[in-house]
């Protein structure tokens, strides 16, 4: 994407400036992160400042999923939408955001809903994947995709007063179906919509989201991989646990597996977790 | 017994909603195997009867944890120290989590 | 600031929804919010995710502090700023954003360098006070203008990939100047412009920041106060450390401490840490 | 003597530049004092004669640490356990953190 491969532009260096400084990112961290293409499937409350710090940052393509449309109570936590874009797309609203902020990063809008039937084709354009969602299904959907194709996972959750955050299928590292085989019982798959979230608790785990990814596509420091954060925000803590490794029983990254692409794109991950992929507006407008 | 197991456990991400929203739990145990030794089933046991006053099915499944909740020992995932036979000692600190899917 | 005092207008309902649906925080903290002030002092790396979720969560009234200019290179890390306002006030480009994303938010623009000179009739309106500022000096003039005026500090730093996050002067705990009464040689103060720093750390730091305002401003959760959080970006390793209380002996908080409003007015910051307030953009250019 | 201490201890925020880079030190000690007991004095002392090779005034002023470096001792500032008298003891965790005032 960079009209300079392999060095940077006068412009980079003094826009990069404070990054090049750093002794243990500097250039070479700067150069690689400008090669990377990073994709995030939702922008909402993790993916807005996911979306805008990546943008910032300086990745080489920025891609954005999200068949959505901004919403007024979208607003409390949905940073990167301004009041202008309520009732229109997300992607679009994320996207000019995003351009505003950085003109020289390639965005690419993928204004449609996430699924099998589309997914590998988008997910072959990035080198990281963002999970951004906020629904059992499509954190099933998205980790299966990155093991069939051997891409990075960055995944990041919030609720309520609380955040989650792992990258998954890196260097070996466990899948999301490695930690959770089996489904919760969907009594137990709260959405924001239901129990509420408080707007700065996504923006932390966003934020985070966007670190990792800087992290895995620079090739600088230690991933949170086997690893995973959880965060408190009504008491103010956080801990990082040391979690399983890869499964060899795991029915998707396993030793025997033969879960592939033709697999993923028969799998039916709403009946799987008895949870629509996705409520549709049409849905949340008779509500 | 002569032994009574002092130790920390913690639910979150709504599994405290099961314990009338307490998240910290400091419990005094009294093994009742008759060895001596506690362990994670024994733990399971005693917070169903204890302490999960209505819907159960919310935390366990069969005789362990239901799908979708992790369970650490000291900051670490179960799995990695043998499950429902993991041994527990004075001042474990033992956490359950639902895991999140909002966002 | 809000025409509803009592009571929640339809719209807030909507726009709130999902603040007021969980239990913890509900109908009392939005209404505590939203009658509450805040300033946040300096619009750049921290300031900038600290006042988009400050304005997006609904706070009554939000000031916004600084002198500065933007420039090309502040934009890998101080998202509130578009290309579009390079050369502008900061203060006035913060408060655009801020506004677009929240019009119902009373945004309060100070275009100017915080000094003993003005802080004291800035402080006055605000219950409570971001540090998000850059330098040494800064830091202690803001937490004795916060004890003087009984005022709690949410105080964050960042650096390299590095951050700190700590709240001072709140229900009996340690003002910054219990932690560090001797300010620190010169030597070992070192700045984003001269160190560097990866963009997303202060976006991490300066969200927890936010999240602590809205806890204190909505008598939610427990703050941060007699705690500090330490945070290692490259390792993904975060401490949440037990600090001091407030010391007796503290010259300004502490028991005897005749520091008042006339004192802090006549003192010298940059004599004490013999590092100017803020570097002028007439030097920054001729660097 | 017949005790060496090993411990951990951690430089940030700019401090591990004095050491190499290098942030986390694992080190065994014996004691000098000829009691057996070591306090945080000593660990400074050594410290000083062992690790840090230069700019030794961006670490200690006198005979603790400089201005503005925050001293943790298993999580929780010297402060509270009696500053350069802090007795040490196996497995504790030492940290040298600078303040920071970027932005
Ligand atoms: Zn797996
Ligand atoms: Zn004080």
């Amino acid at each position: 994407p960079s009209t300079f491969p392999h060095a940077l532009s006068p412009d980079m260096i003094y826009r990069y400036s404070r990054h090049l400084l750093l002794p243990s990112f500097g250039v070479q961290g700067q150069l690689r992160l400008s090669k990377s293409s990073i994709l995030v499937v939702g922008a909402g409350g993790l993916g807005s400042p996911a979306l805008l710090y990546l943008a910032a940052s300086g990745v080489g393509r920025l891609g954005i999923v999200d068949h959505d449309v901004v919403e007024l109570n979208n607003m409390h936590r949905q940073i990167i939408h301004t009041e202008a874009y309520i009732g229109q797309s997300k992607v679009e609203s994320a996207a000019a955001t995003c351009r505003s902020i950085n003109s020289t990063v390639q965005i690419v809008e993928h204004k449609e809903a996430l699924r099998t039937s589309n997914a590998l084709e988008i997910f072959s354009k990035y080198d990281i994947i963002v999970d951004a969602t906020d629904n059992a299904p499509s954190r099933y959907m998205i980790s299966d995709c990155c093991v069939v194709m051997g891409k990075p996972l960055v995944s990041g959750a919030a609720l309520g007063l609380e955040g989650q955050l792992t990258v998954y299928n890196y260097n070996g590292g466990p899948c999301y179906r490695c930690l959770f085989p089996t489904p919760p019982p969907t009594t137990a798959c709260q959405r924001c919509a239901d129990s509420g979230v408080l707007g700065v608790v996504p923006g932390i785990i966003g934020c985070l989201q966007a670190l990792e990814a800087i992290k895995i596509a620079s090739a600088v420091g230690d991933p949170l991989s086997g690893r995973m954060l959880l965060f408190d925000a009504l008491a103010a803590r956080i801990r990082i646990v040391k979690i399983r490794g890869r499964s060899v029983q795991c029915e998707v990254c396993g030793e025997n597996s033969e879960f592939k692409a033709a697999q993923f794109q028969e799998f039916d991950y709403e009946k799987f977790t008895q949870t629509p992929l996705s409520t549709s507006p049409l849905k949340l407008k008779l509500l | 017994m002569d032994m009574t197991l002092i130790l920390d456990f913690k639910c979150s991400g709504g599994l405290e909603l099961l314990c009338n929203s307490v998240k910290i739990h400091n419990v005094s145990i009294d093994p009742e195997n008759g060895v001596g030794k506690f362990i994670m089933k024994d733990l399971l046991s005693w917070v169903r009867s204890n302490l999960i006053k209505e819907r159960p099915e919310m935390f366990m499944k069969g005789d362990t944890v239901r799908p979708g909740v992790l369970v650490l020992v000291n900051d670490c995932d179960w799995e990695l120290s043998g499950q429902l036979d993991t041994t527990l000692e004075e001042k474990d600190v033992v956490v359950f989590i639902s895991t999140l899917h909002g966002g």
